[in-house]
């Protein structure tokens, strides 16, 4: 062996010492291999592990949380929820088509390996400024990589969301989400149960394609990343549309006694894992395993990461049926191996021993608890007093100027690249509501199905000035953008996407990030199911934002009482629910306009944001809303300009005065916020509902007319905002509805046009 | 005898071609001025056995006719030449010396 | 409108529609669940299957056979099944081929011309209208002519093309059934979403008894998915079924 | 002068080729039982303005490693010719006598 091999396979000298340790004697290569994909933070999860710990995972209806491939929710009537998010950061960098779709791939696995349908997909997507070229190049490839897999395999991508800001030029966040539905008695579950079962590899054959990715995705990229192209996988999405159907049919049948996908390290980690959860053991003969090339070593069949591949454990006689069933698909699927007693890892080649490892002490990585300390910048950015900042002359102008902002803009030129339909379930389309709708055909009747409501949500930017706040304002926006739609949060996935753990700046952003989670987990009742972190998210040392994206599902009794954003009828009352505050840290409008990322972010009082929810979500279900949409990235201003777009309707807007500087009352970005519109005949139970949850309320205007017109009203407290002004009223914005529209529409398309990426 | 074809399909003249007007786009972007036109098309490597060259060929541009290329809007060319298996080390596809499919095995 | 103007009691034989699986077929369940929705009575045929007799209807469903790889469409037409289909649709069976199926039509000849990728290169999912060029065919006899329809497409490949002499013949025997157009029915460049020769969306056989369309009228029969016009192509077999002009019967234009 | 580039750009050994694979699958059934593999890549042909041959397949190949091909996965492999403007006519892309490009006008 050569000098300190287990470096370039990134285990610490520590480690290695620890492995001789445990083993009595030093590692063959093969097992220095296993032991390094599954010591990697990526598998073992050795820096969050302790920290992880902070997230409320149970609830009623949860049935299986952390630590299986998917989590799952009760959503009544015999039926489940699967949920799971997960990174494709580092491969999406080097490669974007193939890093997305494998992506793709990899996270419906996860979900159909729980015995589940994948039926929607989200994507939560950051890149750098749209202005410049590489980014377009990744972000083109990204968005087509991540259509290219879903549309092929029929699963609809049904939410997301994208940001472009400078810490994700060279680092961009590919997180991917998927949700699939399921009756409760057909879950299936990643163990290697039954001394004596037959291993069986299904799917795919397996070649030297991402070896390592594992310990790829667990250092920060360098000059020398896109000469690992090892590292990147080519999809092949039509293959795993028969695994789908393929393993859904075995794990109805009750031929399978636990299976899983093969995702990072490959046979290594699904059989080591399986074995681990049933406390045996395995030994597989690596001459079974169907190879794509030949002269392929021990340590490459354990450690590829060819796509479109899972593991099986099956009982004896079932064996041939699991055969036939996978022939009729035009898979392979192949005894490999047996499950043992012993505990013990055994891979043989040709009969002979090339490794062999307690499964436990594989599967259990070391666990650090490393330095965590608060970066000196903070302090520097709160220090930052946006009062300081001059007021801008023409409103109208600043909002033109957010509303065509990519990160604000409309995110048609992505969506519309996705099959968001396929399935026909999709009740509430991308660009209609805060979350996307799906009707759970089996429950409830036709018309009035069960609805799934989907969302995925992280402002980095808050998180960058403030983790602890920024995470659990992801939180809450993720649930906000579900009472929107009228639906009752169930659980979450998330991603945390954070820099080199080993430095202590960036460990406590991970911490903070992870404890504002929590908290906010708990006020709002939400358990966290599953997830995924991703570290090392650094270029040339330049660190990302600390993104810990949230993913949630929701529950609606009834999807025909599901409320959408656009404002709908002439005449109809419009009412802020909820109080603004001068919360422009971290802003779009101090980004955008002045150029500014600094401040505190936005308060979060959790308490008023739970009324809030609860408040909209109740008036949802009533049927008294015409339409209903939170406040997020610029504010009310925002908020009202994407109203109008999506209803086709203009609106008349009076807001009253306060000591606001009127750029604050316009684009502050303070929580607990929703804009909803209604008839006039129901406005007393509305406000009925808004005493009752002690919500604040403020009747602002009347949807009408083919302009967005906003005033302040300035003098005393006014008695009729909506009508014409017997108070002194200035008039802040009035734009047209279809200059308006084309700047937020079209935004993203222009900028990808010129100077077009033109990769093939 | 074991041959490669290589096959290469074109779409037909005077048939747009939207993503060869792309990379002209952006070759003409990234500073390439001398180019005048660019066409994309599909390319194939088919390792097969066959008597001889002539046999080898008449035989993918069946492939070609019933399946490779489709005949409303596309042409096809097929080049011949005995795989050579030193060369299917090499890896990259050259023009002489060519290597066979990619020289994996099945 | 109500969609089973075909269906009154419920003791009548329901129309039979065979949806067809190819492997990498994804808007199988999505035909299927809709002719239930409007009525009828569906079952799957699978790829391999070399006989299709029995049925009222066959629908090649959208979706990706074979990854699409290659060509759309290209590989799936030698399926086994497609065998069936042809002889089906030769004795005069009804074949309604909805986008991959559309696609798989044209490879396999059953319909005139080619589908190239969109103008765009890219992808696209979003509603379109849809103008009824030719309301007499089985799969459009509910609806008025020059109507305008709602439907979804979602396609890479929905870029057709024939060659000039095609497109005259097409048009002098009416073989085009919808073009893409505006909101008011408009036949416009502007509502051509993928560059599609003459803003051609679907065409029938000479014979009038096989329909490619690249739009899913399977996306849109329930209001709660946002739009029910895809009801008038379903509502249109109906009528022509329930008239009598079922499966083995010759169906030529009218 | 003007030459005719011809591109092709082909997945690296050992990089997966799901294309490839379907029609391995595809011209089996279809009775071709001699094929033993199939790789699908892309094809390019550019026309373009150069000095001489040498000066043209640089251009080309910097334009192959900047835009045409993701070294990360993809080989390439130039062939320059003359364009000779009589087989310009003739549409199929001949291996000699090349039309330039497809011989379309701009
Ligand atoms: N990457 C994406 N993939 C799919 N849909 C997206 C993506 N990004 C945004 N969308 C959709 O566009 C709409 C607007 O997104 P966004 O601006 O993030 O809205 P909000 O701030 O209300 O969450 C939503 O329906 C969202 O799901
Ligand atoms: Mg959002």
């Amino acid at each position: 062996m050569q000098d300190a091999p287990w470096r370039e396979m990134g285990l610490k000298d520590h480690e290695y010492e620890r492995i001789v340790e445990i083993m009595g004697r030093e590692p063959t290569y093969t097992e220095l291999g296993m032991f390094s994909a599954m010591w990697s933070e990526h598998c073992g999860y050795k820096h969050s592990k302790s920290t992880l710990k902070l997230f409320p995972t149970k609830s009623e209806r949860v049935l299986q949380g952390p630590g299986e491939n998917a989590g799952i929710v009760d959503i009544g009537g015999g039926m489940a929820l699967v949920m799971k998010m997960e990174s494709h950061n580092h491969p999406s960098a080097i490669e974007p088509y193939q890093g997305a779709a494998t992506g793709i791939g990899g996270i419906l696995r996860d979900i159909f390996t729980m015995g589940a349908r994948p039926v929607a997909l989200l994507d939560s997507l950051r890149f750098g400024d749209l202005s410049n070229d590489k980014v377009k190049y990744l972000f083109d490839g990204v968005v087509s990589g991540i259509a290219g897999y879903g549309n092929c395999i029929g699963v609809p991508t049904v939410a997301g969301e994208v940001y472009f800001e400078e810490p994700y030029t060279r680092n961009p966040l590919v997180n991917v989400m998927c949700v699939g539905i399921m009756k409760t008695s057909e879950i299936a579950r990643g163990v290697a149960a039954g001394v004596g079962n037959a291993v069986m590899v299904i799917g795919s054959k397996t070649g030297r394609d991402g070896i390592h990715g594992a310990t790829f995705a667990s250092v920060e990229l360098d000059e020398r990343s896109e000469e690992r192209r090892p590292a990147v996988q080519v999809g092949d999405p039509f293959t795993e549309k028969l695994l789908v159907e393929a393993c859904l049919e075995i794990i109805r049948s009750g031929y399978v006694v636990g299976i899983q996908d093969m995702g990072a390290a490959g046979l290594t980690s699904s059989t080591v894992e399986m074995a681990a959860r049933a406390g045996t053991g395995m030994e597989i003969e690596l001459s079974l395993v169907p190879r794509r090339e030949e002269g392929m070593t021990p340590y490459e069949i354990m450690l590829s990461e060819s796509q479109e591949r899972m593991v099986a454990v099956v009982e004896p006689d079932k064996v041939d049926k699991v055969r036939e069933i996978f022939a009729r698909w035009g898979l392979d699927a192949v005894v490999v191996g047996h499950v043992t007693g012993d505990g013990l890892m055994r891979v043989k080649e040709n009969g002979k021993v090339v490794a062999e490892i307690p499964a436990k002490i594989l599967a259990e990585a070391p666990v650090y608890n490393p330095e965590a300390r608060r970066p000196a910048r903070i302090d520097e950015l709160h220090a930052f007093d946006p009062a300081t900042l001059p007021e801008p002359q023409d409103y109208d102008e600043v909002l033109m100027e957010l509303i065509s902002s990519p990160s604000i803009a409309s995110k048609e030129w992505v969506y519309e690249q996705y099959d968001y339909m396929v399935r026909t379930n999709t009740a509430i389309v991308p660009g209609v509501a805060d979350a996307a709708v799906l009707r759970v055909k089996e429950l409830g009747t036709p018309g009035h199905e069960v609805g799934i409501a989907l969302t995925v949500d992280c402002q980095g930017r808050y998180c960058y000035l403030d983790p602890y706040q920024g995470a659990a304002i992801a939180v809450a926006e993720a649930s906000r953008n579900l009472a929107c739609v009228g639906a009752e949060p169930l659980a979450i996935t998330d991603c945390l996407n954070f820099g080199n753990p080993e430095k202590p700046e960036m460990f406590w952003e991970f911490q903070e990030s992870v404890k504002g989670m929590a908290d906010a987990c708990r006020k709002l009742g939400i358990p966290v199911i599953s997830g995924n972190v991703s570290f090392y998210n650094e270029a040339e040392g330049v660190a990302i934002y600390p993104t810990p994206v949230v993913g949630m599902a929701g529950l609606l009794p009834d999807v025909g009482l599901t409320v959408t954003q656009g404002f709908k009828t002439e005449g109809d009352l419009i009412v802020l629910l909820g109080a603004t505050g001068p919360d422009m840290g971290g802003s779009d409008y101090l980004k955008v306009i002045h150029g500014v990322v600094a401040g505190r972010p936005p308060r979060l009082d959790l308490e008023a944001e739970s009324r809030v929810q609860a408040c909209c979500r109740d008036a949802a279900r009533r049927g008294l809303l015409s339409s209903a949409h939170d406040c997020a990235e610029g504010g009310l201003a925002v908020a009202l300009t994407e109203s109008c777009i999506s209803g086709g309707v203009g609106a008349h807007i009076a807001l009253r005065d306060s000591d606001m500087r009127h750029d604050f009352l316009l684009f502050s970005e303070s929580q607990g916020r929703i804009v909803v519109s209604l008839p006039e005949k129901n406005l007393g139970e509305l406000e009925g509902l808004a005493r009752h949850h002690g919500v604040p309320f403020e009747v602002i205007g009347r949807v009408g007319g083919a302009r967005l017109v906003m005033r302040v009203v300035e003098g005393a407290g006014n008695s009729d905002p909506a009508g014409p002004g017997r108070f002194q009223m200035r008039r802040l914005i009035d734009l047209g509805l279809r200059e308006l529209e084309r700047a937020w529409r079209t935004s993203i398309a222009r900028h990808m046009t010129d100077g077009e990426s033109g990769s093939i | 005898m074991l041959w490669k074809a290589r096959v290469r399909v074109t779409l037909k003249n005077g048939i747009l071609d939207p993503q060869g007007k792309v990379l002209e786009g952006s070759l003409d972007r990234l500073g390439y001025k001398e180019v005048r036109e660019v066409r994309v098309g599909k390319y194939m490597e088919i390792a097969l056995e066959a008597e001889d060259a002539p046999g080898a060929r008449a035989r993918v541009e069946e492939m070609c006719r019933r399946l490779l290329a489709n005949p409303v809007i596309e042409n096809f060319a097929v080049d011949i030449e005995p795989c050579d298996a030193m060369a299917a080390m090499a890896g990259t596809p050259g023009t002489s010396g060519a290597p066979c499919a990619t020289g994996v095995a099945r | 409108m109500s969609g089973g103007s075909g269906m009154d009691m419920k003791s009548m034989k329901k129309m039979k529609v065979g949806v067809v699986i190819f492997p990498g077929s994804n808007c199988d369940h999505d035909c299927y669940h809709a002719a239930q929705v409007m009525g009828m009575e569906a079952e799957y045929i699978w790829h391999a299957a070399r006989d299709v007799s029995g049925f009222d209807c066959i629908i090649l469903p959208g979706g990706f056979s074979y990854g699409d790889y290659l060509r759309a469409g290209a590989v799936a037409r030698f399926s086994p099944v497609m065998e069936a289909v042809t002889k089906f649709a030769e004795r005069g069976g009804l074949v309604l081929g909805i986008c991959n199926g559309f696609q798989i039509l044209l490879e396999a000849g059953l319909l005139p011309g080619a589908m190239m990728r969109n103008r765009n290169l890219k992808f696209i999912c979003k509603t379109i209208h849809l103008r009824v060029e030719n309301a007499g065919t089985p799969f459009t006899g509910a609806c008025t002519p020059g109507q305008v329809l709602a439907v979804p497409i979602a396609h890479g490949e929905g870029n057709y093309y024939i060659d000039p002499e095609g497109l005259r013949e097409l048009n002098a025997n009416k073989q085009v059934v919808f073009r893409y157009c505006d909101s008011h029915g408009a036949v416009t460049d502007e509502a051509n979403p993928n560059g599609s020769c003459d803003n051609i969306a679907g065409i029938i056989n000479r014979e009038g008894n096989v329909l490619g369309m690249m739009p899913h009228p399977e996306r849109c029969v329930e209001r709660v998915l946002g739009g029910e016009d895809g009801r008038f192509v379903f509502a249109s077999l109906l009528k022509h079924w329930s008239q009598g002009g079922g499966c083995d019967a010759g169906c030529a234009l009218a």
